[in-house]
């Protein structure tokens, strides 16, 4: 046990062990998407109601979920980092933040688009929709925080503080954005799906949303073996890495 | 398959200008996210073999010198 | 001679890089009761990198480890005088985390480092040298046995600098110890000790 | 002589603070005059409709509290921190984190309570109905020391930056929502004749938690700004 | 060698401004993150009925753009004279009011033009009419210049003072308001389907006489904030 | 001796006080081309007031007169360094008033001042020094021939202190004229004015 968190220490093994993981998790992932988007986009029935642009759910809630799920990845690896003053935590903490920003933006979007054929309007100021616009901006807070500072070391650390601060405000902001929204606005615009969702719906949207978390894991694996080298760009390892010429 | 003709397929009764960019801009956003990190991963190996060689003079260094 | 007093300060193995360059390399140094330690080496050396390090101002970004046995006075290059403070005020607020001293005893310091008649006028309409005086009358407050001083004669004029020196000499003389920075030799009776981070500098 | 304890160190600390902002009477009055002046751009820019106006008036009075609120709480530990005071404040033997506290109260003094204390004047200004008054000055007490201290984590981060600029508004604005969300709410209550009682409570909660939790965040941002 | 023209001096001192905000990407984000995170408050302050944000909206988007005007103009001149490089631009041979162009110029690309041409994304979000949006565009364009240079003047004097802090807000926000009202009577215009050619040309105006009178008046206000 | 050269600079009685203390009074001279004159008085004598009179910075508030007959360059305690440019841009934009400087030139007067391989690390990153040694690069690329300097030794290590002498030396000896002021006395072989505000002076 012990020294396993003692290997997830290092570098070089972290560096060597993503990589295998990589080569199996990265097809599957690819895989999967295939196969639900076009599920979702091609064989499914159309909603009875809001007709074919159902078909952005495959891509709007598995989005919305694993860019949820990522902020709390990321104030978790921020919280290890703070208290463990583990390395590895600050830079899965750093890989996160991108990709679960790109992916609010991908829920926001595809949320705004399918706003316009269903209410008739490219944005409303939804409870849900108010909050995760709330949810982009505490990402971008983290990546404009990251960058700011120059000594990347205190960026780490300042960071994870922000995104503990952060993960206890989600909870905050979405039940009090929920209660607003239901005080001003009593039902006139009504999520379809929370109701019932018909099996032949439900299945391809759970493989979606599976999908959408490997592809997150993928991607964060990918961008920690990216900050993993430059982080250790003087270290024998990568040197003998970039010598070597492989890329793997 | 649930469209019956190719054209049903692309204006999904209406909707397809809608469902059709949801999904390009997500395949979009996806392609980048997952093209990124490889590229900058393997731009650094790149840049930082060329310093090495450059600094050691000597193109046919081999690892044990590292 | 056979008495070894305990040290108020130690680093171990410390090494430095910024900016791509090594700094200092595997520094170990002890600082005991009666130490008087210049830091030298020329512009970008790693002086103030150092002795922030020592003061445990700076935590990340450095290999080895500094114990701190005593609790210690750093003035460094910015001097925390604020401006819109009086002297006495700021002089008042500077030691206020040591203990409650009196008025007379903040005037008296004032006056020790030649502000005197000055008391009460707001630091910014001080010169340079009389603005870093109000914070060096700290020292003569102070009950800190160890004292790091970040290039402490910067715009001060001669007169100073001698009353200077001679404080910290008796600073050390009564067990107290000081590490400090400067570009200017000491002009001191007492045995200064060296340290040098000119290795390994690039200029 | 032994050092003083943490709590008469952060009096001490509290009373530096306000003498600092007596000495620029303008720092006082900047958030007050902000608060009329911006309250005065929104007939202007809304059209005048008083009855109108007093509808959106608790949402309106509670953006300008907040906005005002986030300008100054960039300041908060600015000057200390160019100036070297608080690498002194780092090193001094009381706690960090229970010195912030004074940095804390004395800019809620100086800009949530004088806020709350003034609003009425804005409030009939904006046309809020008597009864609801009140509740606002009520809600703003409360509401405003949240804004405090959250605003003073995003100071205690962004401090060590060249420049960081409105880097803080970024944020905590997304922190600063759930409390407008109530605040506002609370006020629109008291205009409807409908209890207010709940929303302050929940705004008290929030304060609570903020009092526990932010002192160590805020601690723990400024020892990494100094150190960057 | 001879000293440089004073418009070729202008355009290098440009240069330096728009390199040291590209350095500080976050500085250039900023203004835009503020504006649509204080877009994101009025819906939550004032609730969500979408049908009566788009009656505000020309008025909240006027107004936002006014204040992060506002925000930002306070640092144009401050850490240049923080750092001396005021005193060495007075000291230079090129005629001083003919320099502050270029930080005037700087200070309305990355503010004024950048949020002009990002207003439509806000300006949909509060559900204003589409064809209602050119003018937007076009008023925040001309309408940001004129705030941009008053806001200047404001800034030239207030930046010696220590921690003038919002002094600035206080002596240019009477300043802006003609700007706000026909700001956005020409947005609402547009929305309810009347000229907005009158209201345009009036900003245009505005924008004349500023572009003639503030840098002198900027330029004597520098002279005057090194010398206290 | 017969050839009486034209002065660069004069004042005429000039008189100041501030906070209710006579700085100086009456105060009458030239500086003309060849001249390096040193200001010297302890900390607070006006000095720095000075200065910035003769630089044409502080225009209200004294009495006299003074006139400047050519372009001047005025380092002041301020460095007038942008933390966030390098050190290369920084002094391009510092020389951008005088003329157009090809981008060897930029360098070649870093490498004067030690700043060689630091040209494009951002001017944060840089110690106290090498901070200052930014600000006085310019001094070997300027073709004015009036030089007004205010401390202009602060942080410079010892090395860089003589070289900076030499090059005021070199400066005066080409028919430049150098005022400046500083608490350590010059080691030059050149022949040093000194005009001493201690007079009227309480410290
Ligand atoms: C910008 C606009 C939108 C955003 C940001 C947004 C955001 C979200 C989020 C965060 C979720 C996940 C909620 C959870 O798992 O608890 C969600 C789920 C969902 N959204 Fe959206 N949404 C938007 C627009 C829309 C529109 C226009 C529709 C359809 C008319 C829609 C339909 C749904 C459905 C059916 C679900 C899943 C059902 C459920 O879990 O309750 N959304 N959306
Ligand atoms: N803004 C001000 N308002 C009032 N008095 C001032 C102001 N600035 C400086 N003084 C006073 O003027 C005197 C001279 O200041 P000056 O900065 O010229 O001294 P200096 O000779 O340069 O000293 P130093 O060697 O310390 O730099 C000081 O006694 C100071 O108290
Ligand atoms: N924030 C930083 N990031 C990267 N490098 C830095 C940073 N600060 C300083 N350095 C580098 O570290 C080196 C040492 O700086 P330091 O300030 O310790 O020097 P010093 O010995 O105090 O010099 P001086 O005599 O000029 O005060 C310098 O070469 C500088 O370039
Ligand atoms: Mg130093
Ligand atoms: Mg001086």
């Amino acid at each position: 046990m012990w020294s396993f968190f003692h290997k997830l220490g290092s570098p070089p093994w972290l560096y060597s062990i993503s990589g295998v993981i990589l080569r199996w998790l990265l097809p599957i992932t690819l895989v999967a998407l295939a196969v639900g988007l076009t599920w979702g986009l091609l064989f499914t029935v159309p909603d009875f109601r809001q007709g074919n642009s159902y078909r952005i759910i495959y891509i709007h809630v598995p989005a919305a979920v694993v860019a949820l799920a990522g902020y709390y990845v990321m104030a978790i690896a921020g919280a290890i980092n703070l208290i463990w003053k583990m390395k590895m935590a600050d830079v899965a903490m750093k890989s996160a933040a991108p990709v679960g920003a790109a992916l609010t933006f991908v829920a926001l979007l595809t949320g705004a688009i399918w706003g316009k054929p269903t209410w008739g309007t490219w944005w409303v100021w939804d409870a849900r929709i108010t909050s995760m616009l709330i949810l982009l901006f505490l990402y971008l807070g983290v990546i404009a925080l990251y960058e700011a500072f120059d000594n990347k070391e205190a960026a780490g650390k300042a960071c994870a503080v922000l995104c503990l601060v952060g993960m206890v405000n989600i909870p905050i902001i979405y039940k009090s954005v929920d209660w607003w929204y239901s005080l001003h606005q009593p039902a006139s615009i009504k999520f379809t799906g929370d109701s019932s969702i018909d099996t032949s719906m439900l299945y391809p949207l759970l493989l979606t949303i599976a999908a959408f978390y490997a592809l997150f894991t993928c991607c964060l694996l990918m961008n920690m073996r990216a900050e993993l080298l430059q982080r250790g760009a003087r270290t024998s390892w990568v040197k003998k890495l970039a010598l070597a010429g492989k890329s793997t | 398959m649930y469209f019956d003709s190719f054209d049903a397929l692309l204006t999904m009764g209406g909707h397809g200008g809608f469902v059709w960019s949801a999904y390009l801009i997500t395949i979009l956003v996806m392609a980048a996210i997952l093209i990124a990190p490889g590229r900058r991963r393997k731009k650094f190996l790149r840049q930082l073999a060329g310093e090495l060689k450059r600094s050691r003079g000597d193109p046919n260094i081999t690892e044990e010198e590292v | 001679m056979g008495h070894v007093s305990a040290p108020l300060l130690a680093a171990h193995a410390i090494s430095l890089e910024r900016g791509g360059r090594e700094l200092f390399q595997d520094l170990s140094f002890e600082v005991l009761p009666g130490h008087l330690l210049q830091i030298e080496g020329p512009n970008g050396a790693g002086k103030t990198s150092l002795i922030r390090i020592l003061a445990g101002l700076s935590r990340y970004g450095f290999d080895g480890r500094v114990s701190r046995y005593t609790a210690l006075l750093y003035l460094g290059h910015q001097s925390g005088v604020k401006a819109l403070l009086t002297p006495r005020e700021n002089l008042a607020w500077h030691v206020a985390g040591e203990g409650q001293y009196s008025d007379e005893q903040i005037e008296t310091a004032l006056a020790k480092v030649g502000l005197y008649g000055f008391e009460d006028v707001p630091s910014h309409a001080l010169s340079a040298g009389q603005h870093r005086r109000v914070n060096l009358a700290r020292l003569y407050l102070s009950q800190c046995p160890l004292w790091l001083l970040d290039e402490p004669f910067t715009a001060i004029d001669k007169t100073g600098v001698l009353e200077l020196e001679a404080l910290l000499v008796r600073h050390v003389e009564a067990g107290g110890a000081v590490v400090m920075t400067s570009h200017q030799a000491l002009q001191v009776t007492y045995e200064v000790r060296y340290l040098s981070l000119v290795e390994g500098l690039i200029l | 002589m032994s050092p003083p304890g943490s709590l008469q160190f952060c009096v001490r600390l509290l009373r530096r603070q306000l003498v600092l902002a007596v000495r620029r009477p303008i720092e006082i009055g900047n958030p007050l005059l902000f608060f009329a002046m911006v309250v005065a751009l929104f007939p202007l820019g809304l059209g005048p409709a008083p009855d109108q106006l007093a509808g959106f008036a608790p949402g309106i009075l509670w953006i300008i509290a907040l906005l005002s609120n986030l300008l100054t709480s960039d300041a908060v530990f600015r000057s200390d921190f160019e100036d070297g005071s608080l690498e002194q404040l780092l090193l001094a033997p009381q706690p960090l984190f229970i010195s912030v506290l004074a940095y804390i109260g004395a800019h809620w003094l100086i800009t949530g309570l004088l806020l709350a204390l003034v609003s009425p004047v804005f409030a009939l200004m904006l046309n809020l109905p008597g009864s609801a008054v009140g509740t606002l000055v009520l809600s703003l007490l409360l509401g405003s020391g949240v804004l405090s201290l959250v605003g003073c984590i995003g100071a205690a981060l962004t401090v060590g930056l060249k420049r960081g600029g409105m880097l803080i508004s970024l944020l905590v604005l997304p922190l600063y929502m759930p409390v407008l969300i109530f605040g506002s709410a609370a006020v629109k209550a008291a205009v409807t004749g409908a209890a207010a009682g709940p929303y302050l409570a929940i705004l008290g909660a929030m304060l609570c938690l903020a009092i526990a939790l932010s002192p160590l965040a805020i601690a723990a941002g400024l020892r990494i700004s100094i150190d960057a």
